[in-house]
């Protein structure tokens, strides 16, 4: 039988059930086996509500489970709110019981027992033993986990929480759960990893050497990430007085021969869409991350959405080229971030990489190998050397690609602005100059449309197909297996690569199809407007789910039976 | 040897005649052949404006960039290369107006650039609207009963905010200003230079005329600029006479060298290693 | 024979062309003829070139002519640009002549006419006669016209303008000019209005109170003219830090019970678009006038474009309904405004109003009859006066439309916020404040759709039609009438309510026609791929201006026969 | 009568046990209790943040905009209606950060509202990063070589540019707060207080004990708050001793007076009048 539990730890903000949470991924990854786990929490610093739900599986997994094996409540209002998410024999381990044991109940004094074993701080400690223990897993594992995670502090706080582990595996030991099981699955299978970790090591890979950005959930994550490596990785990281500032500094950084990225969300994205034309106009790459929740507005900041797609597509005034990404695994935003930088340079484009807080704040045992170029290369010229007199920033070229340097590395010299211009970058209003320049922009649109990759097809050939993008890729892939498992001919398409958008290859996948649902995070199935747009072809019905939760296979696989009856 | 020649590039000058920027750049080309920075060894950058408008006018490495944010894209490029030698062309309306959050944060940020605020008062590209530093009561087709704003008083903002080099410039003294211009680049750190300019088409207040009954230079008074409580003060004399020279220097740690990455040369002139890229994996 | 003339006066920015164009404007109007002119002007205060290019008729005209009948050049460079567009027999007169009289060239020496009359000052009064003289137009029609014009000045300088407007006349007396016609078409048709003032109009009309702008041409000119009624109309108008003060402060002032407005183009529009989100989640009514012109970035800033069209309807962070209107002639602009600001106050949502600075700085002679409210209804709830407690301004309802109340006028509490909520207007993270929110926003959708008008069609039973929207109009409308005269089976279709998309009207109509081509003053035809996107049709080409210059109906007749090849 | 019960509403206070903030907000419904105000009768404006949450924790009208916009949002509304009695509610990075540059504007327009910015020093709800306002050197997650910019000087700033009513407040001292807010609203104009408001969850360095020993009154010193100059000088006094009270009060025509089209009253009271409209076209 096949491994697929999942453990839900609720609590109020600053109990440390992520700290629960984190260890148990931990152990599961020392044990060899596969995790997926998302993170729930208001927009407050302390109390309210909040959750870590972690899944554990023997082969890999993309999306959370509706139902949960083992809750494990830190708060009574846990115990309200989840109990009937329980799976069938699932378990509750709680400090907070009130009408004392009850069948699918494990009351556990935990403060009691972080206290025994050396301060109230080892609470986690206790709580994750305690889950661990009811699922079987050996003591030893835990302990080495304790020892490497602690490896930085001191021997006592190592002893303690060894202790309060300890404390928490004994206060189990008799209870029987079923759904324990034999914990030998041979090595660690890769990395945990969330997605802000997966962005900000695929800037890193990609020779980022200049960050700034303005702090703004969920998007400051992989900011923290960059800064914390910034004493080993050569990259400076600025907080900015707002995101104007921001996306405009990495515009001159950029300009000044630095790759540069900044990253941020909706209300954010706004603020820079003037700064992403100035990059467009004078053919500066950048790279900017949007990591999406819910609006308009201010709306849910801790919360996950897919609802920025055409706004990023369109952002700014008038008309450029430029990339759009919405990776749909970790692997995959690391991978779009290289590719990104990459292409943002090619062509002297901007770069927009879509992601959101579920992707951002929800961690995956990634076991794809991540590619790390062993050199990075820079699309700059060198040509201008030769013959700096007649150097001309814009030229005119079929691919709308011009010689790009940097300034002050030579003689030539680089005229730049975010006016329409020449050839050599000063200003022109001239109607030559503006068609002109016009033409060699859109011309790039060729060849990078040439670079998009084709969305992923699962079944490609069945009757139905469920078409998403981004992060609910995850969610998608199960539900195919879910309703092939039950005998139905569904398939799915999902798009990673957005902008330039792969028309041709989107319409001949299409047309092979009976008919195609979308399934977005959204409340209007954006995709589905840009299929249409871009190739006629109109979805049959759609899956949608704006509430700012992750969306769960079960609810994919139910819409779909519900739009085939 | 640098010459002011090459400076002097075909690109047609699209100011007003007479307008006080001719004062502003002649001053600019003096300054960088004094300290013998040829063209390719400088790197303007400006907003959007008629100020703005002045490094077409010279043959240069230069960016023009958006109203308002030419400060932040200076820093970035600080970021990127701090032997990069910047200087900022600004108005009143893009530094004080549109960018006034990004010169908040440049003078508390110390950058080492110089800024060059263009000052008219009045919106001089837009066709004369009134700017954050128009004097009150100054009628103009918008504001038709007149400025009803306090004026932005941009040396006293900056020395709060712990500017460590603040001056006022007159364009109507190239000399003088050509002078300031050299010190605020040999000064370490940011460096603030607000150009009284005379606008000939919209500010028919503020005239060479006006200014020239006004202005006194500090230098010739004897005032050494390292008394912060007598800068703040002739920060903000302004109306029967008003000061221009160098109102305040005080040498601190700029933002490049506060950033630790930044102590082995410019970001960008490190080595790419993919080892230890790989190192993250482990 | 039918009267159809263009006179062109170009000369250096600072040289008064447009005083020129102004008078001959006035007199044109005041002998019952229709005019339509353009101003062309470069981005600077002095020098440089500029012209301004009328078009005299006596019937209406809506879009300008490519031929010059009468080229006036007050500069070298105006014949040197322009000689080459002069319509056979057509005329130039200057006073920069070089190589003295030719057949087709008037050499007058406007400026020491000028002295003569009183002062160089006077010489656009010179021009504009010798223009008058030229066409045959009755000199005590002049007269008139300047004692009007200059009725507030002084009696000499009203002397010095008639006897420099005799100097003129009589300086070409002899000529004879063979477009010269008969000046007697009765009473003046209508008002001259060009886009900026028509906007401004019908914002006074809508009883607009609060206008919060930052100067950005080609917008401007809305505000100038609002202020300039400031001490008759109750309305407040400020010059705000920047764009972004400028949207809120509209957004404060509506909260607080007032009509509000901005406008900008599309730089500021960037910057407006989080302020967007902000009247959207807090449904808010606002009205945001976008005059376009080329970009990216600050591009030409004193050219035309009709390229946000796709930006301004996503712009924003998440979903919301708004209302997008792209009005092509100053009468729709003006009726436009009404529009915006009633079904902004009706749904409680955003309205858009995109024109161009075609439009802004053309004139028109109007002779539609505008609409003139008596009472403007304000959509603001009376209810909760009775029962101030359980007020709930986000109550939900089946229209989406919930009671709205302005602040400190009863006892009823306000309680409002740009982060998600319940129906009290207290933030919420609650799944079902969000679903019901979310809902009850995007249910106004449908009510809204119903109020917009499908675009009007010209012979829109013919086989191929003409799309485009906005103030390509007038050029579109031209165009068939030249192709049809040319037997060609041309209609159009010219879209003003723009969104929500009448997607039904629109798929009725176009399913009709054998092919229909897009006319867009962009570089992808924006409306095309709408069109595409929402009905599913694809246009069969595309006839695109980029270069920020009006589009010539001959150049549209050109194009459809090029297509049809 | 008015009474703090008519305050208080039951949505639940999201913010942290111990916070300055339920100091501040204490301050608020005793001020207006004080002054008689009713519930309906105010009206709260606030951007995002901690700070900006209060409105939504007392029962009134309010309004809860965008991080950094509450000012303009404010001057719009009293564009609307310069009867509204508007307290806005902001933080230190929505004010002095993202909302900068209309902070520079609202004091240089004067207009009529009071500001009450919570200065904690950092950014709060985004979970401790640097604000503005952080004392250089302070070790946050993202700054964690210290902060390396100069702080941003509310109190200087405001006097630089004009501000007629600049105060500073304690959100340890209730008592204090409060006849500081009731002063506040009882000036004409814009008026400003600073608040230092401890952070429990991510101010480690300005704590209440901090604040404790070095604040002092001015009320307590005999210092009549107007002399610019001196007001100028303890606007700095920053370090052993922190001055807390009125630091400048002049009183100058507002914003609002100096509009002449809100002469007759409130814009929104005027009347609708189609005839003029009609006069437009002939
Ligand atoms: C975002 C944005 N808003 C507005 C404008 C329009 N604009 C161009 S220049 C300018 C003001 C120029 O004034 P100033 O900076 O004082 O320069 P000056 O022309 O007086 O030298 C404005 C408002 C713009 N280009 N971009
Ligand atoms: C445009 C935008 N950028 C960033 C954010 C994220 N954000 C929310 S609150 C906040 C800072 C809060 O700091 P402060 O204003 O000092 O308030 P505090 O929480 O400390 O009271 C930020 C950056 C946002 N909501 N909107
Ligand atoms: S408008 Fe004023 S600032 Fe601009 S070029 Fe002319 S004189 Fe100079
Ligand atoms: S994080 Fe700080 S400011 Fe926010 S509620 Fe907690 S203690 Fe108060
Ligand atoms: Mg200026
Ligand atoms: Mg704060």
């Amino acid at each position: 039988m096949s491994i697929d539990i999942t453990v839900k730890i609720g609590g109020e903000a600053g109990q440390g059930i992520q700290t629960v949470g984190d260890l148990l991924a931990l152990v599961c990854r020392k044990a060899g086996l596969y995790i997926m786990a998302i993170n729930d929490y208001e927009s407050r610093i302390r109390g309210g509500h909040s959750f870590f739900q972690i899944r554990i599986a023997d082969r890999p997994v993309t999306a959370p489970h509706h139902k949960t094996d083992l809750l494990v409540a830190l708060s009574r209002r846990t115990i309200d709110l989840h109990e009937k998410e329980l799976a069938e024999g699932g378990l509750i381990m709680t400090d907070q019981a009130e009408d004392g044991e009850k069948e699918n109940l494990v009351s556990i004094p935990i403060n009691d027992l972080a206290v025994e074993a050396g301060g109230k701080i080892t609470a986690n400690t206790v709580a994750a033993g305690v889950c661990l223990s009811l699922l079987g897993a050996p003591f030893n594992l835990y302990r080495e986990v304790l020892s490497e995670h602690f490896s930085k502090k001191s021997d006592k706080v190592i002893q303690d929480n060894i202790k309060a582990a300890e404390l928490g595996y004994k206060a189990v030991e008799k209870r029987v759960f079923h759904r324990a099981f034999h914990w030998d699955f041979g090595q660690p299978k890769g990395m945990l990893m969330d997605g802000a970790k997966a962005v900000a090591y695929g800037a890193l890979a990609a020779d980022c050497r200049v960050a700034a950005f303005y702090p703004m959930s969920p998007a400051t994550g992989i900011m923290a990430e960059l800064i914390a490596r910034s004493d080993v990785f050569p990259i400076v990281v600025e907080q900015a007085e707002d995101e104007i500032a921001a996306v405009n500094m990495i515009v001159g950084a950029s300009f000044a021969g630095a790759r540069a990225m900044t990253s941020t969300s909706g209300g954010g994205f706004c603020l820079m869409t003037e700064g992403l034309g100035l990059a467009a106009m004078s053919e500066t790459p950048i790279v900017i991350v949007n990591a999406q929740r819910p609006g308009p507005a201010t709306g849910l900041p801790t919360r996950s959405s897919q609802s920025d797609l055409l706004f990023v597509i369109r952002a700014s005034q008038d008309e450029f080229p430029r990339f759009v990404f919405a990776p749909g695994t970790v692997a995959e935003a690391y991978e779009s971030m290289l590719r990104a930088f990459d292409l943002s340079e090619r062509y002297q484009v901007p770069a927009i990489v879509l992601t959101d807080h579920y992707m951002h704040t929800s961690v995956w045992l990634n076991d794809t190998e991540l590619t790390v170029p062993d050199v990075v290369e820079r699309h700059i010229a060198d040509k201008p050397a030769d013959d700096p007199d007649n150097y001309n920033r814009f030229a005119v070229s079929t691919s709308g690609i011009s010689p790009r340097i940097i300034p002050c590395t030579g003689e030539a010299l680089i005229v730049s602005t975010g006016n329409e211009h020449r050839e050599d970058g000063h200003i022109s209003e001239a109607i030559d100059d503006r068609i002109a320049m016009v033409d060699k922009r859109n011309a790039k649109m060729k060849a990078m449309t040439a670079e998009m990759a084709p969305p992923e097809a699962l079944f490609g050939d069945a009757g139905t197909l469920l078409v998403g993008w981004g992060s609910a890729g995850g969610a998608i892939r199960e539900a195919v297996e879910l309703l092939r498992d039950e005998g139905y001919d569904a398939g799915a398409l999902l798009f990673a690569d957005i902008w330039p958008f792969p028309a041709d290859a989107v319409e001949n996948r299409l047309k092979q199809c009976k008919r195609f649902l979308m399934v977005e995070m959204n409340s209007t199935a954006q995709l589905g407007s840009l299929i249409r747009e871009q190739t006629g072809l109109a979805h049959s019905g759609t899956i949608l789910k704006y509430d700012g939760r992750p969306i769960y296979p079960v609810e994919i696989s139910d819409g779909f039976k519900r739009i085939m009856e | 040897m640098v010459d002011v020649n090459d400076y002097n590039n075909e690109y047609e000058n699209k100011w007003c005649p007479g307008c006080g920027n001719f004062g502003v750049i002649a001053a600019m080309k003096d300054a960088l052949v004094k300290q013998a920075i040829a063209p390719h060894q400088i790197l303007l950058i400006s907003g959007i404006g008629q100020a703005a408008k002045l490094p077409h006018f010279m043959k240069c490495n230069m960016f023009q960039t958006l109203h308002g944010r030419a400060l932040p894209i200076a820093t970035g490029a600080r970021m990127a290369n701090h032997d990069l030698n910047i200087i900022v062309n600004s108005g009143d309306g893009d530094c004080y107006g549109e960018g006034g959050n990004h010169f908040l944060s440049a003078v508390r940020r110390n950058v080492d650039i110089t800024l060059l605020v263009h000052n008219n008062k009045v919106y001089g590209l837009t066709k004369g609207q009134a700017s954050p530093t128009s004097d009150m009561g100054m009628v103009t087709k918008i504001q038709r009963h007149g400025v009803i704003s306090e004026p932005f008083a941009p040396l006293s903002v900056a020395l709060s905010l712990g500017a460590g080099f603040v001056a006022r410039g007159f364009a109507g003294d190239t000399e003088h200003l050509s002078y300031l211009i050299v010190e605020a680049m040999a000064h370490r750190g940011f460096s603030l230079i607000d150009i009284l300019q005379p606008c000939v088409s919209f500010n028919k207040v503020n005239t060479y005329a006006w200014y020239k009954k006004r202005v006194y230079k500090l230098e010739e008074t004897g005032y050494r600029p390292d008394d912060f409580e007598e800068a703040l003060r002739l920060a903000r004399q302004w109306g029967d006479r008003i000061p221009i020279g160098i109102v305040y220097r005080e040498e601190k740690p700029t933002f490049e060298d506060k950033i630790p990455g930044l102590k082995e040369g410019p970001i960008i002139s490190r080595r790419y290693d993919a080892s230890k890229v790989k190192q993250l994996f482990t």
